[in-house]
Parts: C-alpha cells; sequence; structure tokens
C-alpha cells in the first residue's frame, strides 16, 4: 500500500507525458495521494507500537543490490517524522497542481514535472534506506531545472543553471558522506545507522572520532547548501522568484524541508553526541547569519516573490536553530518535535504565499514594490488570504508557524542552566528572536506596500481572485490554521 | 464554571460570523457586534465571585507542555468587567459613530476580535498563553489602527504600533524563555505554588517581562505608536488605547509580581529600574501633552503619563496601587476619549482644539461630561482619580523615593493641560465655523457618555469590584483623612497647575506659549527614523550590495569565472594547431615518463 | 679497444635526438619527414647493437651466434618504415596539391 | 669492430643527421640523410649483421631516400621562406634533445658490457654447442644443412640464419609485413588519384 503513496504521483506523470489530458490526471493523482496519506498517517497514529505498524500493509521491503557485507533493499515504511513530511508533501503536491496556469504549449511538462518533484519528494521522505532515499531526492532536481530553465520568469535559464549546479554540488558533498556514514556503520538501513556507527565509535575512539567528525562536517555542509545554510544561499531567493507557481512551491515547501529531515535522521540521531558537540557553536553561528544577514537582505528586496524567497530562506535559521539546540544538548525532547512542526508549518505557509503571489502576478502584472499599491480596495479577498499567510510567516499565534517557533525557542532554551551564563544556543536563541522582528518589518512592509495607500492607476482594473485561484489558497490557510489552533494533532504522531 | 467558556467563545465566534457571514450587512453585524459584547459584560458579572481553573492542553511533548485555560479570580473577573464593560459602551457609541463608514462590517469584526484576544490575556492561566493572546491583540489593534487603510498615515501607524508591540514581545518571550529554566513552568498557579528564589537571573527575566509590557504599555523608548494610533477610529482609541489594551501591559506585570511574591520581588534590582522607567515616561508624556493642538493626542499624552503612573507603582512594589489607578483610569479615560470623539463628530472631523471653543453652550451635556472627566483626571478630591492617585503617592512615599516629587510634578502639569483644554476647546467663543454650527450628538453617543459619568464617579466606592487579588485585602480606606500631609500636597499640585492654565488660555485664541521641543514630542520619532534609517535600511543595503556581489559574485561567480578561464588557457596555448609545438609536448612528455620510470 | 655497447648506445641515442631536434626545427614537412626516418633508423642501430652485446642463454651455455630476434626486428621497421613512407608521401602530396604549401606554419585547421 | 673504424663510421652518421637539420635546401638534406645511411650501414656491418647492413643500404638509401627526392622534384620546393628559425623553437629543439641525452647518459654509465667477438675457432664450437638436432628445440638445425657446413669450416651464415629464423619461428609477421605492403601501395593509389575528378 505505502509503495502507492510513490508511484501514484510517477504513474500519472509518464500518463501525462503520453497524452493524458494534464490538468485533470495530476490533480486526481495529487487528491489520491493525499487521502492514501491521511489513511496512512491514521493507520500510523493508531498502531500502538511501531513493530505492530510494521506488519501490517504499510511496510514495504524489496532486495535492490546485494553486495558482500551490506544489502541496499528499497524500503518503504513510516517513522513519526517520516509521517508529518509525508503529510507535508501530499497536501503541497495538491495544491501546487491547483495553482498556477500552465502556459499554451507547455502543459505536458508543467503538470508531470510537478508530479516528478512530488514523487521524488515522497519517495525520500518514506524511504528508509539511505541510498533510495537519497536516489529519490535526486529525481526532483531536473525537473526543477527543466521548469525554471524554460517556463520560469525574469533571467531565467542563469537561474536555472546557477541553482542545478549549486544542488548538484551540494548532492555530491552530502553523498560522499553518506556513503562514508554507510561504510562505517556497515549498513544502508537507516534504522540500524545509530548501532552501527555507535559500535565503531566505540571500537577505535581517537581514530573514529575524527572520521565521524569529518562525516558531519560533509553532511552539514551537503544538507546545509540544500537547505540554503548561510554561505551557500545565494541560489535559492532567485530560483524560487522566478520559478513557476508549482515548482517553487513544491520546492520551496517539501523539498528544502528533505536537508532538514536529512540531517535530523542521519546526523543528530545517528552521531555520537561529543562528536556533534564541537560542530555546534559553527551551526550557531551560520544559522545567525542565516536569520540576521538574510533577514536585512530580505528588508532590502524590491520584489514580492524575491522577498519571500528570502524569507524562506531566513525561516531555515529557526530550524537549524532547533536542532543545534538538540545537538548541544541530547536530552532536548523538544527540539526534534519543534523542528519538525516547524518544517511542517513553513512548508505550507510558503507554499501558500508562493501560490498568491503568483495570482497577483497574474492580475496585477507586476510585484514590484513600487508599481503595487492599493489592491485590497478592488482585491480584498486576496488581501485577505495574503495578509493571512503574511501574518502566519511572522509567526502570529492561531496559526501554524507561531506553534513551531515558540517550541523553538523553548528547546533553545531547554537545558540551560539558570546559575551559569548563556551558553551559544542560548545566545542564538535570543538573536534568533531578534529575526522574529525583522520578520515582522519586512512582512509588513510587504503587505502595506501593495495593499494599503491609495489605489494606483493600473490596479484599478485588477479583478479579484477567482474562485479556482482560491482552493489551493484556502486548503493550505485551512491547515495552517488547524495546526495552529490545535498542534498537538500532529505532535501525537511523534511521542 | 461553563460560563467561562462563554466568555472566551462568544467575541470569537462573532468575529468570525461578521468577517465570514455578514460581510455584506453593516447594521447587522454591528448589532451582533453590541450584542455579543453586552452577553459578556453579564456573564463577566456571574463569574464574579468564583475561583476555578480550567482549560484544554495545546501543546504535550514529555515534561514540556502549555495549555490554553482560564484562571477566574477577583483580579481577573473584575479585570473582565472593566474590559466587557467599557468594550459594549464603545460598542454602543460606535453603532452612532461609525454610522456612515463603508467597511462598518469588518470595523465591528475586528472589535470583536480585539474583544476575543482581550479576554486571552485577562483570563490566561500561563505565560505562553498570554505572549499568544499578547500577539492576537497587537494584530488587531493593527487592523483597528489601520481601518481606513486608504490614507497612508493610518498604514503607517498601524505597521508601526505593530511592529514596536513586537519589538516588545521580543524581551517578552525572552523572559518567559528565562522564568520558565529558572523555573521549569510557565503556569501562574505552578509559580505561585513553588516562587523562585531571588537570582540575578530571576531579575534579568523579571525586567525581559516588564519589557513586553513596555511594548504594550507604550512605556518610555516604546511609546512612539501610541500618539499615531489616534489615526484609528475615536472609539478605538477609547476601547483600545486608554481602557483596556494599554491597561493589559500592568495587568500582566501585576499578575507575574503577584504570583512570584512581592517579598522575593522587592529584593531584585530590576524593578528599581522599573518604576523609574514608568516616572520617566509618565513626566515626558505630560510635558509634551502641554503643547499639542489635537484634542485626541493630548488625551494619548495623557494616557501614557498615567499608564506611567500605574507602572511606577507597579514598579514601587504595590500592584495594588497601580491596579486601583488602573481600575479608576480605565473608566474616565474612556469617558474623555468617547466625550472627544462626540465633540470631533460634532465638528466635522476636525481634532484641532484651536478650531472648537464656545461648547459648552452647543454641546452641555457632552460638555459636562467631559468637564466631570477632566476633573477625575486631575485629581480633584472626592473623584476617583484623586483616590488611585492617593494610593500611588502612598505606595512613592513608602519606598521613600524620589519618584514622589516626580509624580506630584506632573500632577500639576495633568492639571495645566487638561484645564488648556478645557478653556480653549469647550470655553470661551467658536473659532471657526466647524465649532459654530456644532450641535448635540444624538442620543446613542450621550448614553454612554452619561453612564460612564457615574461609573466613574462611583468606582472608588464600590471597592469589591476593583480587580484586586483575593488574599490582600484593600488596606487604604476609601475616605482619606484631612491630616495626611500627603492630600494637601497633592491639592497644591492640583492649584499649581489650574492657575497658569487659568491664566495663560482662559479666552485666548493662539497659543501663547510656543515650546517647539514639547510639540515635537522631544523629537524622539525623528531619533528613532533615524536609527531605523541607518541602522536597518541602510545597513540591510549595504548586506544586500554585500551579498549580491561578495558572496554571489565573487565566491561562487568566481568560482565558475576561474574554472572557465582555466579552460581558455588549456585550449589557446596547448591546442595551437602547430606540428611543432605538439612534437615539443612529446619531448617533455617522453622526458617526463623515462625519469619516472627509470629513475622515480 | 672495441666499441663497447655504451659508445653504440651513445651514438644512436644521439642520432634519435637530432632527428627529434630535427622535427621541432623545421618547418618543412618533408624534412621533418626525413628526420622521422633518422629517430627509426636510429633504434634499429640500438636493436643490432644489443644483438652482439647481450649473452643468449640457451640452456644455460652461453652462445657466441648473434641473436637474430633482433635483427627480425629491423628487418620488420624497415620494411614498416618504408610503407609509411610511402604513405605519408602521398598524404603530403595531397596536402600540397590542396593547400599549395608544405610550411607547417600555414598548416593549423586543427587549432583548438 | 675495432674503435677507429667505427668512430668513423659514428661520425659519418652524426654529421650526416646534423646536415639533414641544418641545410635549408630539402635535396642537399636528402643527400645527408643518405650520408648518414650509410654511416649506420657500416656500424651494422661492424656488429657481424651483414643482411641487415645491406638491407639498410639497399632499402633507406636506395628507395626510401630516391622517394623523397623525386617528391621533393615533384613539388619543387623552393628553399623555405622562413629562413631564419624563431629563438622559441631552438631553444625547445636543444632543451629537450639535452634532457633526453642527459637521462641516456645517466642510465649507461651505470651499466657496462663488452662485446662477443667472433673468429673461426668460436664459429666451429658455436655449431657443436649451440644447435641441437630434435626437431622440437627452437635453434633445430637439419643434421646436413648448408648452416652447420658453413659454421664447420668458421664462416658466418648470416643470411642463412636470418632466412632459418625468419621463415620458421616469424612466419605469420611475415604474412602481415605482406598484408602491410599491400594496404600502403592502395593507399597511395587512393590518394594520389586525381584530385578534381572527386570534386564533381
Amino acid at each position: 500500500m505505502i509503495l502507492l503513496l510513490v508511484t501514484i504521483p510517477l504513474l500519472a506523470a509518464f500518463a501525462i507525458l503520453f497524452g493524458a489530458p494534464s490538468r485533470l490526471t495530476a490533480i486526481l493523482s495529487a487528491l489520491m495521494t493525499l487521502v492514501l496519506a491521511i489513511v496512512a498517517a491514521i493507520a500510523f497514529g493508531s498502531a500502538e507500537s511501531a513493530s505492530a505498524f510494521a506488519e501490517g500493509q504499510w511496510e514495504f521491503k524489496q532486495l535492490a543490490i546485494q553486495a558482500s557485507n551490506f544489502s541496499i533493499n528499497l524500503h518503504f515504511g513510516l517513522t513519526g517524522i517520516s509521517t508529518i513530511m509525508m503529510l507535508l508533501t501530499a497536501i503541497v503536491t495538491l495544491a501546487a497542481v491547483l495553482s498556477g496556469k500552465a502556459p499554451e504549449g507547455h502543459k505536458n511538462l508543467w503538470y508531470s514535472a510537478s508530479l516528478f518533484i512530488a514523487a521524488g519528494a515522497m519517495g525520500a521522505f518514506i524511504s528508509k534506506d539511505l541510498f533510495f532515499f537519497y536516489a529519490f531526492h535526486e529525481l526532483a532536481l531536473i525537473p526543477t531545472f527543466l521548469m525554471i530553465g524554460m517556463l520560469g520568469r525574469g533571467d531565467r535559464k542563469h537561474i536555472a543553471w546557477k541553482a542545478t549546479i549549486y544542488l548538484a554540488a551540494g548532492s555530491i558533498v552530502l553523498l560522499a558522506g553518506l556513503v562514508w556514514l554507510a561504510s562505517i556503520a556497515g549498513t544502508y538501513e537507516i534504522s540500524q545507522l545509530k548501532s552501527g556507527v555507535a559500535a565503531y565509535y566505540a571500537s577505535n575512539n581517537s581514530a573514529s572520532a575524527c572520521v565521524l567528525c569529518g562525516i558531519t562536517g560533509m553532511l552539514i555542509f551537503g544538507y546545509g547548501t540544500l537547505v540554503s545554510l548561510f554561505p551557500f544561499h545565494s541560489w535559492a531567493a532567485p530560483a524560487y522568484a522566478s520559478a513557476p507557481a508549482p515548482v517553487a512551491m513544491l520546492h520551496a515547501g517539501v523539498l528544502k524541508k528533505f536537508g532538514l529531515y536529512g540531517l535530523i535522521i542521519t546526523a543528530v540521531n545517528v552521531i555520537p553526541h561529543a562528536v556533534l558537540e564541537k560542530w555546534v557553536l559553527l551551526l550557531v553561528v551560520l544559522l545567525l547569519c542565516n536569520i540576521i544577514w538574510v533577514g536585512l537582505v530580505t528588508i532590502n528586496q524590491k520584489r514580492i516573490d524575491l522577498m519571500l524567497g528570502n524569507s524562506s530562506v531566513m525561516h531555515m535559521g529557526y530550524i537549524f536553530l532547533a536542532i543545534a539546540a538538540v545537538m548541544a544538548f541530547p536530552e532536548n525532547d523538544i527540539a526534534i518535535p519543534a523542528a519538525v512542526l516547524l518544517m511542517f508549518a513553513h512548508g505550507i505557509s510558503i507554499a501558500m504565499s508562493f501560490s498568491l503571489t503568483d495570482v497577483i502576478e497574474r492580475n496585477a502584472e507586476t510585484l514590484e514594490f513600487n508599481q503595487l499599491g492599493g489592491i485590497a480596495k478592488t482585491a480584498p479577498k486576496l488581501c485577505f488570504l495574503f495578509g493571512l499567510v503574511g501574518m502566519a510567516s511572522i509567526g502570529l499565534p492561531g496559526l501554524a508557524n507561531f506553534a513551531g517557533e515558540v517550541m523553538v525557542f523553548f528547546s533553545g532554551f531547554n537545558g540551560w542552566d539558570s546559575s551559569k551564563p548563556f551558553g551559544p544556543v542560548q545566545w542564538g536563541t535570543v538573536i534568533a528572536l531578534w529575526g522574529v522582528v525583522i520578520s515582522a518589518v519586512y512582512m509588513l512592509r510587504a503587505i502595506k506596500n501593495t495593499f494599503h495607500g491609495e489605489l494606483i492607476e493600473s490596479a484599478r482594473e485588477m479583478k479579484d481572485i477567482s474562485l479556482m485561484e482560491q482552493i489551493p489558497a484556502l486548503l493550505l490557510g485551512g491547515v495552517l490554521l488547524v495546526v495552529g489552533v490545535y498542534p498537538n494533532i500532529l505532535l501525537q504522531f511523534l511521542n | 464554571m461553563e460560563l467561562a467558556w462563554f466568555l472566551f467563545i462568544l467575541p470569537l465566534a462573532s468575529a468570525i460570523a461578521i468577517h465570514f457571514v455578514l460581510k455584506k450587512r453593516p447594521c447587522l453585524s454591528g448589532a451582533v457586534g453590541t450584542v455579543v459584547t453586552l452577553a459578556a459584560l453579564v456573564v463577566a458579572f456571574f463569574i464574579r465571585g468564583a475561583q476555578s481553573e480550567l482549560g484544554f492542553n495545546w501543546i504535550s511533548l514529555g515534561n514540556f507542555e502549555v495549555n490554553i485555560g482560564f484562571v477566574i479570580d477577583k483580579l481577573s473577573s473584575n479585570m473582565m468587567l472593566i474590559v466587557t464593560g467599557i468594550g459594549s459602551l464603545v460598542h454602543i457609541f460606535s453603532l452612532a459613530y461609525m454610522k456612515e463608514d463603508k467597511a462598518k462590517a469588518r470595523y465591528f469584526g475586528n472589535l470583536s476580535l480585539f474583544m476575543f484576544s482581550m479576554t486571552g490575556i485577562v483570563l490566561s492561566s500561563n505565560l505562553v498563553m498570554t505572549f499568544i493572546f499578547w500577539e492576537l491583540v497587537g494584530l488587531s489593534s493593527y487592523l483597528l489602527i489601520g481601518h481606513w487603510y486608504e490614507k497612508h498615515s493610518a498604514g503607517d501607524a498601524a505597521k508601526k504600533a505593530f511592529l514596536t508591540n513586537r519589538i516588545g514581545d521580543f524581551g517578552f518571550m525572552i523572559g518567559i524563555l528565562m522564568l520558565w529554566s529558572i523555573t521549569g513552568t510557565v503556569n501562574f498557579s505552578e509559580l505561585a505554588a513553588n516562587p523562585p528564589a531571588a537570582t540575578c537571573a530571576l531579575s534579568i527575566a523579571v525586567f525581559m517581562i516588564f519589557l513586553g509590557a513596555m511594548g504594550k504599555s507604550a512605556q518610555a523608548p516604546l511609546h512612539v505608536w501610541l500618539p499615531d494610533a489616534m489615526e484609528g477610529p475615536t472609539p478605538v482609541s477609547a476601547l483600545i488605547h486608554a481602557a483596556t489594551m494599554v491597561a493589559a501591559g500592568v495587568y500582566m506585570m501585576a499578575r507575574v509580581f503577584l504570583v512570584i511574591g512581592t517579598d522575593v520581588i522587592s529584593t531584585l534590582g530590576s524593578v528599581e529600574a522599573i518604576a523609574w522607567i514608568g516616572g520617566i515616561t509618565s513626566l515626558l508624556a505630560a510635558l509634551m501633552a502641554t503643547q499639542q493642538n489635537d484634542i485626541k493626542k493630548i488625551l494619548a499624552y495623557s494616557t501614557l503619563s498615567q499608564l506611567g503612573y500605574m507602572v511606577m507603582a507597579v514598579g514601587l512594589v504595590n500592584p495594588d496601587a497601580g491596579m486601583f489607578h488602573l481600575y479608576t483610569h480605565a473608566w474616565f479615560k474612556a469617558l474623555l476619549f468617547l466625550g472627544s470623539g462626540a465633540i470631533i463628530y460634532a465638528c466635522h472631523h476636525d481634532q484641532n482644539i484651536w478650531n472648537m471653543g464656545g461648547l459648552l453652550k452647543r454641546m452641555p451635556i457632552t460638555s459636562l461630561t467631559f468637564i466631570f472627566g477632566t476633573l477625575a483626571l486631575t485629581a480633584v478630591p472626592f473623584t476617583a482619580g484623586f483616590y488611585s492617585k492617593e494610593s500611588i503617592l502612598h505606595a512613592a512615599k513608602d519606598q521613600g523615593s524620589y519618584l514622589l516629587w516626580v509624580a506630584l510634578g506632573v500632577a500639576a502639569l495633568t492639571t495645566f493641560y487638561m484645564f488648556r483644554l478645557i478653556f480653549v476647546a469647550i470655553l470661551g467663543k467658536a473659532k471657526h465655523k466647524h465649532s459654530e454650527d456644532a450641535k448635540e450628538v444624538s442620543m446613542l453617543m450621550l448614553a454612554p457618555l452619561v453612564i460612564l459619568v457615574i461609573v466613574s464617579a462611583l468606582s472608588p466606592f464600590f471597592s469589591d469590584f476593583v480587580p484586586l487579588p483575593e488574599l490582600k485585602e484593600i488596606d487604604f480606606h476609601v475616605v482619606p483623612h484631612f491630616g495626611d500631609k500627603l492630600v494637601l500636597f497633592s491639592i497644591g499640585a492640583f492649584v499649581l497647575g489650574f492657575i497658569p492654565a487659568l491664566l495663560l488660555y482662559a479666552g485666548k485664541t493662539k497659543d501663547p506659549l510656543n515650546i517647539p521641543l514639547f510639540r515635537n514630542k522631544f523629537y524622539i520619532d525623528e531619533i528613532f527614523g533615524h536609527i531605523i534609517k541607518w541602522g536597518q535600511d541602510i545597513l540591510a543595503a549595504v548586506v544586500h550590495f554585500l551579498d549580491e556581489f561578495v558572496i554571489n559574485g565573487l565566491l561562487v561567480g568566481g568560482v565558475t569565472r576561474s574554472a572557465q578561464g582555466l579552460g581558455n588557457l588549456f585550449r589557446s596555448k596547448i591546442q595551437t594547431g602547430n606540428i611543432q609545438t605538439y612534437a615539443f609536448m612529446f619531448g617533455i612528455g617522453i622526458a617526463i615518463t623515462i625519469y619516472i620510470t627509470v629513475f622515480a | 679497444m672495441y666499441a663497447s655497447l655504451n659508445e653504440y648506445l651513445i651514438i644512436s641515442g644521439l642520432l634519435f635526438c637530432i632527428g627529434f631536434a630535427g622535427v621541432i626545427l623545421r618547418k618543412n614537412i618533408i624534412v621533418i619527414f626525413m628526420c622521422l626516418e633518422l629517430m627509426l633508423a636510429a633504434a634499429s642501430l640500438t636493436l643490432v647493437a644489443f644483438t652482439r652485446f647481450k649473452p643468449f642463454q640457451q640452456e644455460g651455455a652461453t652462445t657466441t651466434l648473434p641473436d637474430y630476434d633482433g635483427q627480425m626486428l629491423v628487418f620488420f621497421i624497415i620494411t614498416v618504415a618504408a610503407a609509411e613512407v610511402a604513405v605519408g608521401l602521398a598524404i603530403i602530396v595531397a596536402l600540397y596539391r590542396s593547400r599549395q604549401t608544405i610550411h607547417t606554419d600555414d598548416l593549423d585547421a586543427l587549432k583548438g | 669492430m675495432l674503435s677507429p673504424i667505427f668512430y668513423l663510421f659514428a661520425a659519418i652518421t652524426l654529421l650526416g643527421g646534423i646536415g639533414v637539420i641544418a641545410w635549408k635546401n630539402p635535396v642537399s638534406s636528402a643527400l645527408c640523410m643518405v650520408a648518414s645511411f650509410v654511416g649506420i650501414a657500416g656500424l651494422f656491418v661492424g656488429l657481424n649483421a651483414y643482411f641487415v647492413g645491406v638491407l639498410q643500404v639497399l632499402v633507406y638509401a636506395g628507395a626510401i631516400m630516391v622517394l623523397f627526392i623525386f617528391i621533393i622534384m615533384l613539388l619543387d620546393l623552393k628553399p623555405s621562406k622562413y629562413a631564419s628559425f624563431p629563438p622559441p623553437t631552438i631553444a625547445a629543439a636543444i632543451l629537450i634533445p639535452l634532457v633526453i641525452m642527459f637521462q641516456l647518459v645517466v642510465v649507461i654509465s651505470k651499466t657496462e658490457a663488452q662485446p662477443i667477438l667472433i673468429n673461426e675457432a668460436s664459429l666451429k664450437a658455436a655449431e657443436k654447442t649451440e644447435l641441437s638436432l630434435d626437431p622440437e628445440a627452437p635453434n633445430y638445425i637439419a643434421k646436413d644443412s648448408k648452416i652447420r657446413k658453413e659454421l664447420s669450416e668458421g664462416k658466418l651464415p648470416d643470411v642463412h640464419l636470418i632466412g632459418n629464423k625468419l621463415f620458421t619461428e616469424f612466419h605469420f609477421p611475415l604474412q602481415v609485413i605482406g598484408l602491410l605492403l599491400l594496404v600502403a601501395t592502395v593507399g597511395c593509389i587512393v590518394l594520389s588519384r586525381n584530385t578534381n575528378s572527386s570534386q564533381e
């Protein structure tokens, strides 16, 4: 059954390539995947223990490569974190397929590429084998390049090339780290990585410490590039800004989370604490740059989509803060759930904002702040929806991002002994909190520039958001509200 | 105690109903909003005596859990009385005031949202829930200030309010985090059960929490948003920026101080700083108010200075005095604001006091209520203001701090600028066509004014309505005996303020005093403008430039360009097409191979 | 007073280097071609030189007869050289016909 | 071979080689080439490889050089118009041979080998010891063959020995060489076909 989660989008994508009616097939397959994902999540939630859950039909294991001392097999299954990520992928895929208008000649490419990216992301999240975990992610790289390159806006060819080469370079570093990790752990099975590494670490302590340190470094920089950690972030904003709506939604919303998900299951849960400790300070410095430096860059942006692209890069800082918190204080049981919840919330909110940006661009023909103004008068619904997602992304209570962010901050201070002065993670949390003010600044300026003030002449005849465009936004907004009001609905999967 | 749930659910339901269902029928939405708030007032009456705690679990993760719950005790239920009471009066007033406004439905929707979030703050059982509704209140004030969003100034004022509150929330969250890691819990009841020891970390945490209150109650550096918030409709200013929202900061501080225990608090170093910040704010605001020409700005600055009083009281480790002043101030400040709203409505939305005058003859009832409010504000004996200000002066004297003299100075200044307002706006002759044809406002507006007069007159005498925790009996007597030295001082301050106002402003058509420093609000706004311009926008531009050219251009671009350069170099230098060069390469190859095979 | 192997090797090495220098130095393809032949001859000289100086162990018995394997190779070198010259000169003629020049500086069509 | 004669022929070879490079006129360099080949043939004879020496003169000097001169005459080349050699090529031309010679000298200085002298006595001894009679051995020579007769008389049957080895041990390469020559001739014909017919 779980195999269907990946095969439905793949089959639909191929069907579209071979002439099936593109939009209809895409929506149908996205719907089916969402329904299946919800059923799987409920089954996972209700199962008393992971093992009981495994016997059910939600586990699929098929031997792929049998090497002498280890075996790589196509192994799909659900853990706590991957259930939430699977739900995120299913929801964002449906919204991505619904939003955006495919240009005339390219309908097939538009929908099949989106479905390929979705299938890649889904496969990556539910696979329990390191090899396929990586392989599925790479599947999503090429469609992104094609879509940005051919159907993007602005200086798309250059941006498409830059993004793809950047991601490829990051993936290579990551691959090296993963293979090295798997070789010392002696297995490609993610669940057994921890015991393998522990055994290796126990065997020859001095040499293994620096080997593991090297692996952690590679993983951090590999995943860092995929997730646009500070020094490697210059590909992200332009790529999302010039990508067509579905790709921007899927990539910023879902694929970026692959890096963080990977960092959690292959580095944080696997590598012993003594080694992780060394990387905490560097990670905290990088994530603070991510929040403050990229935050300031976002403030200076002149276009909505570039601003949103940069804001998604900035929000990665908070999730890295949670990861740094758990790396510094291993008994920190708030950090991982906080990171996962914030990943889910950010995925949904950034997808919704890109979907609405696409609507603004189609109706107002421009995204420049100085050419927009007073749209609220002729497009009140659009203003309400954009206001909702704007407020969500700056962490307004009652919406999912706030629950995630609050828990991230609490995880930052978890384990701080009040008699001693602040540790690096605590200082990181304090400065990250100032990032919340920065995000409020640029989001409110955006809302004020586009919606408030007098109506500019080009916006006079601008029509409001149509019903079809409202559906994805309302779907995502609804999810944001539900998770924001009652976050336990997701957190139950984690404990 | 399901009744308490209604307090919470009613305003939320009305906000959602108005926003999504009644968008097309403004009158109905106004009615629904008012009825809901009145119902909440009734419920607030019923639960007054109760003492309970209930709620549901919001987030639970191992040992860390946050739940949305209410604590109903004398403090919170009486505070609810104030909130719902003034809320319903404002609703009634707005029905008339906003009659011809196009977006009335959105206005009432946002008002209900505000009521919902204010209830959340008042009844919240833990700090995280307070923080949640803290930001929701910030959002609703953003929506209400920016009600007429066509005006750029309204949009800017709304943005300014939200951002300044956000800066306050920044400190508040750090305070909560520190308090949580010190005590291990965010729940008020658990905090009260085992209060933390007085360490320097606790004093920093308390100061950080006060930073949050500073943002919300507009204390010294973060007060810049309150005068600009007057861009919103006047009933909004009355409800939010006079009585309830700004008081939320003081209420929360009082709650935290009572929970941690005043004996532990008094030993903390940061509390002294809180008192002084309150003092400085009240002094600054009073000075600024003396030179303002807009009626709502004067009232805004007077609110600022009265808030300074309350914070000073809380800072002097006497939250009861602070809460008492909050209680009385809420009523008569709402009265003053609604009175000014009626005046503005009558003078065709002209807010400049130099265009008003002679209103006593044209609008007798409104003017009389306004004068009564002023008397209460300037602490004329036997009025509400007098008793609450007395309690604060007592608190200052008990602590023996110099703030007593600051408080007295501010009292004099308050009297001065309020009577300046009275002489210029109410008495004297009409100075402008607007004020000539001003006539008495409709009954719907006058009713709330009269009710408010009655309530604020009686408020100090019904002591069990005062929002104070059960455990502390009210020790200050209702009727101060005249022998007390302080009473003489406060009456002296009143006289000291009244006479110059009388001399300078009775019958004047032009402002004799001209102190640009005060009128331009000590240039704080300009200073903040520069700080933001330099500290953020220019910095952002520089950072963006660096990000664009250094990281993107040099590092990433550099790598690609150098690879390309290397490729070209090889192509042009090696593949020359000339046989000789190829032969030469051969030779080098041979030599190297020989060397490696034979010698290496 | 008999010339030892070293002299022969030095002579053939010198000849080889002269041939190689010629290839690098001269601009005329035909002369380059000649130098090539020179280098080939030098190689065959070394081969034959070794036939005389390497004692041919035949099941342990040292033999005085010259080792004819080397000379076989020289025989083949000469044949191949002849074939190569034939084809090479045919190419040069065809080249000359099409380009009217056999000077190496003009013939750089293969430039990268 | 006696050293004075050896040095004579060595000198002829090297001077011929230098002459090939030095002369501007291709014909004179071709003639110097012939001199050099004669020198080399002399050295071959000194090494008791008479057949190869003759072959050298016959094939290289006789056939290949004639072909070169024929082609030079066919294309009536004028002396190269770029008369002077640009300094970098000279530097290259000197540098690489020097490096290679230096390496060669270093290698050679480590080895030492004396020639194996041949005289009647050694030849007669060789006839008995070095040739075997059983047909499977690699150096089988029939009892009454001409080689054995010459050796017994103390003369070196060079051509016969080469012929014997060529047609027994190396018979396959011989066939391949034959094919190679065929391919070469066909190649020449194709290349030198009248180009204007191919241009239509």
